[in-house]
């Protein structure tokens, strides 16, 4: 066969093809996003509360802080109305998840915090 | 003692020294340039104009430490899949779930790619150069130098130097195309983002699954997929931060110096001066307006088939380009109308034409080689 | 052209796949998910499973990237001395320097290696391996596969999971161990910190020491030991923090995204499903608990030579496991006794548990080959 | 020999040694612990002084300053009570390395805060 | 089993040490003892120092983790060159531009290289072991391994061990050398800094230009100007601020520590224990009295030439060393009148003398092919 | 040749290269600093511009602002008067340039403090 036919063939395989791979990609990530619908209405509910907490911790020294909060939980509310009622084993962490996460966040800290004793020297 | 091997030893660097080479140094002098005052991808272009120079000078990739850096980088392909782990480590994902028919505009910007392999096959370049041009509208740096690196290594430099230019000059490219392509009132259509959430799991889930599937449809661009889904999984998991940023600074910044020197360094003039590289640089081009022209066809066709809810700027950013094309479509958008926001669709259509450009990429080694090409 | 060619080409990611590789992506899969949702040891699990998943998508360590990256990092043992010189950066000898007699702990927790390697050997297997399954009993991720990739290369993968998968679970594995093996009153035991101060002198001093005195008894850990030393050596110093900070994160996070990966890319189907790779997760599994029971008694003996002024706690924690094991056993002495505090001593007795470990690995190395089972 | 017995040998060899081992370590830093024991103490005054003057330059701005400073001598002079009188030599930095330490500091200042000239075009 | 092979299996640590070995420990223990207490160059000589203990336990540049590494940065000459590409990213040469006649200093500064050299030969030295002794008087640690490491590896440890050692103590050899030197009145002559602006378009274009000159005047010395060059390029060009860096940290550290070992293990006693070490380290340290005194007779001479308008002290910085010498100039200078500040003078003589270390070096590796000495 | 005479030929030659490949380099920066006087001045009024600008925004808050500002304007303006005037092409940053850094800066900030959404996990 000729090289150009050849590259005819490659052409239209290979578009072909890259339509295959991305259409069947598109099939995989709505069923997956259908299929994980719940937990990630439960994710946004948790990113909302702690954003809430942070508000609240950082507005702390002022009056805002009362109001600041509760606008948050205003909109958490009203996004969360619109969700289905989320799983408790969902929400909360396992002690196990606790510990790990205290123990690699106290190795970071003691990492790059830690003062070198001899460094003083 | 012979004074003749002295003079000869002290000399040998203008002996060595050709018209040629005086050319590619200019050569490389207007990369760096362009890299510094126009700041074209500098991050790239610089090493690669550096890289130019001194191969002109007696430093190219055959001999002493730009050998060295070529063999451990280049030829081994490490290079571009280190990028990768350090690109998949800083894109979002997100985007492209909440809505994954943008992968459409991702399959339709990788035309340009086969589009050019046919004009180059026609112009008289065999196969695997032809595979090699072609591969400038996958778009994507990692991608084509993994390509041209096995298909056509003689090739290198000037495919490199014309991904990497254009890249930095879609800004310029592709705004004229857009505006002569859609018309007003399709620039001023506004999407509202849907913004369904996207779980943490699902999230962790999709780099691995995207490998799977990748791996088993395009067995050849599973290199690339896998480092750029590596990179995802280790930002999207969470629980690697020491890892993630490892990979989103040491690793892609020394990656990406002495890719650019390495890829710098096969630009003598023996390779790079010949009509061949003129055709490149042509080619290139017109496989980045060929991928823009496909992608805002493709984002006609959807403005079409839904009634006009989707605005088909977003099409352009189908052609990969990662991250620019996705930013100036939206910009585009907001010249229309200040508070018309498409960013999230732009950057969904963007990371599916950054699936798509891999794919597309592997798709053409294996079609390449089953051709007899190789 | 011949189309069976290019179907061959296109679906050759399907045509080599095997039930074999699809049980070994779900392996790694279920590693993926530990190391992020449970959070067991992630830096090094996650790429571990991300590499094996690759592996049986065709990317196995004897072909392309990964082979690259394996004969860099484990062919050359690099990649565990590299972690070890960040380990070392890490640790601080100064509690054990204040209290050596804790050596004593730090060597009792390496019976389980010995009492693996018998176990092993009853079970059939040959000498090397056995002792490639017991120095999992080392309890240390770099020590196991230093030695395991010089005797039994071909069970890396198996025994490089079981190492870093038992280790995050210590936290689950040890505190039975601990309550059935000691009574509330010895838990109970309180100990004064005696806080002998550690001169600058001497802590810059010491990793030299260590160097010269291992590398002289067990010359076969002589790059485990040094290596570690040396990254405690730029700490101690406190003159060369460049170098430090680069140990504790450039060196450590690189080399250990690709040791994870290339001992990942070691488990094929071929490689991993076997009854051997069964028999060294058990074994690991036993090599923990032996550990544990050798070092707790230990801990009784000094508790009963001292006139119960030692708290036999502190024996779990001499199985190294650097530094969770020393953590948990002071956790488990305050959870009695809320102002307990016993961290510096189980700290203490977790370094010296290092130190046995490496000793012990190289000692294994030293007497397999003399024993003539290489 | 049969494996097991090579197992056994090297169980019994194995552990032996590992023994031998720490217990030499053991005896070489109870050694080195005597041998610097006076300069071990000589580092922890100066180091307790260098936390003195932190604490009192940190509480410069309070009238908390001389009382904390006054604590942490107290607390220094306690400690050093019970040690014996340290040699002037090792307290006091040489010239040379006083030197030393300021070009590297000097060095590290221009590494990482210096503004790039050419950065700002 | 024979216990013969286990007992010699478990005492080849003791077997293989020799008195020289002891020797070559205390050596180390020497080096990095000056490291740690009297902080001379503290980043490499504990590295080299460690190297150097290691070596004489077994780990020596000739196997295993040593070899690999040694293999990977010196007989590639990669460590050096990376170095420089740190050094360069750190160096402003914008004193030396505004004042380029400091140039003439900074070659008169490399004297010491040749008459080193000539003495070397009187003592019976073969010519490319002169070459490296006398490449000592380039007093920059890069330039001196990357041409010892070409014309006599087996000498690089002492080598090395004197460049390092003689520039830490720039502040004790130099000071005698410039007061006998110079009168008072000479040392308190004030410069104004003219204070020329430098642009910025002039700062970007001399690393380049200072490549294409020296690479072709001085082709051997291509590799180290072409990365000392590239390094001030991603520098002054302001647009690549993550390269720029990548090279002052990761790469320069990295390549530091293991530079540093890598030689240290080259010092074995076999290697090191030997006259010509006692006479590399003697002429080592005449070389930089050499270069000293011909930078200061050229300081002396501008003094005359410009009617006493140049402070001659600041020949002594012609002799590379940077930055410690162009900072000891201006401490000596401020000295003697508290006022009087020529740092930017003292600056510019040191880059020039960078400049003309890294073109003589690069010239005696030609000269001493050329004279076939190789 | 004796290895003393090829010693002392190196010498020679070594020498009399090295200052001749300095003193070229002399040469050649002589003339491009000439070359480039003119852009070199703009650039430093344009950096002195800068630094007032920042002493400005920085002083904002308290009188001294207006004050400061003038005086580095004066500072300017004297060394402005010494220089050619500057041409107008050099001054103006292109909307390219100012499109790209943008970019660069936008993607810079997207890298390090994004705040990864699956962290918080
Ligand atoms: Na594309
Ligand atoms: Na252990
Ligand atoms: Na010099």
């Amino acid at each position: 066969m000729s090289t150009l036919g050849s590259a005819l063939w490659i052409t239209l395989i290979g578009m072909g093809l890259v339509f295959l791979a991305l259409l069947l990609l598109w099939g995989l990530m709505e069923l997956m996003m259908r299929l994980t619908a719940r937990s990630a209405a439960a994710d946004e509910a948790e990113a909302a509360e702690t954003a809430a907490e942070e508000v609240a911790s950082q507005a702390d020294s002022s009056r805002l802080a009362r109001a600041a909060a509760a606008a948050v939980a205003v909109a958490l509310a009203l996004r969360q109305a619109t969700l289905p009622p989320e799983g408790p084993a969902d929400a909360q962490v396992s002690n196990w998840q606790a510990a790990m996460r205290t123990a690699r966040l106290n190795q970071r800290a003691n990492m790059f915090t830690r003062k070198q004793r001899g460094a003083g020297r | 003692m012979n004074f003749n091997d002295i003079l000869q030893q002290l000399t040998q660097g203008f002996q060595a020294f050709t018209w040629g080479n005086a050319v590619m140094i200019a050569v490389g002098v207007v990369l760096v340039t362009l890299a510094v005052v126009k700041e074209y991808e500098p991050v790239l272009l610089l090493p690669i104009g550096f890289g130019c120079i001194i191969a002109n000078l007696g430093m190219s990739y055959e001999t002493g430490m730009m050998k060295v850096i070529y063999d451990a980088g280049i030829t081994t392909e490490l290079f571009p899949l280190l990028i990768f782990i350090g690109v998949g480590a800083m894109i979002d994902f997100r985007p492209l779930l909440a809505m994954p028919q943008m992968v459409v505009l991702g399959a339709a910007g990788q035309f340009g790619i086969y589009g050019t392999l046919l004009l180059a096959v026609l112009l008289g370049f065999k196969l695997p150069q032809a595979a090699s041009i072609g591969v400038i509208g996958a778009i994507d740096g990692p991608t084509a130098i993994f390509v041209a690196s096995k298909l056509a290594p003689e090739m290198l430099g000037p495919i490199a130097v014309a991904a990497y230019s254009y890249m930095s000059l879609i800004p310029i490219i592709q705004p004229p195309i857009m505006k002569l392509m859609t018309t007003r009132k399709e620039r001023l259509v506004r999407m509202e983002y849907a913004g369904r959430p996207v779980s943490h799991r699902l999230a962790v889930a999709f780099p691995v699954i995207v490998t799977l599937v990748v791996s088993l449809v395009a067995p050849s661009a599973a290199p690339l997929i896998a480092t750029l889904m590596l990179g995802n999984l280790l930002r999207e998991s969470g629980v690697v931060d020491r890892l993630s940023k490892a990979a989103q600074n040491e690793i892609i910044n020394i990656a990406t110096l002495f890719l650019g020197l390495a890829i710098g360094s096969t630009m003598t003039a023996s390779n790079f001066l010949s009509w061949s590289t003129l055709a490149v640089l042509a080619l290139g081009l017109l496989a980045f307006v060929l991928d823009t022209v496909a992608g805002l066809l493709f984002g006609k066709l959807m403005y079409a088939l839904t009634g006009g809810k989707i605005n088909p700027l977003i099409g352009a950013c189908g052609i990969s380009a990662f991250p620019m094309a996705g930013r100036l479509s939206a910009k585009m958008a907001q010249e229309e109308d200040f508070n018309n926001f498409i960013l999230m669709h732009a950057m969904g259509a963007n990371t599916a034409g950054q699936l798509g450009s891999v794919v597309a990429g592997g798709l053409l080694l294996a079609l390449v080689a089953g051709f007899g090409g190789m």
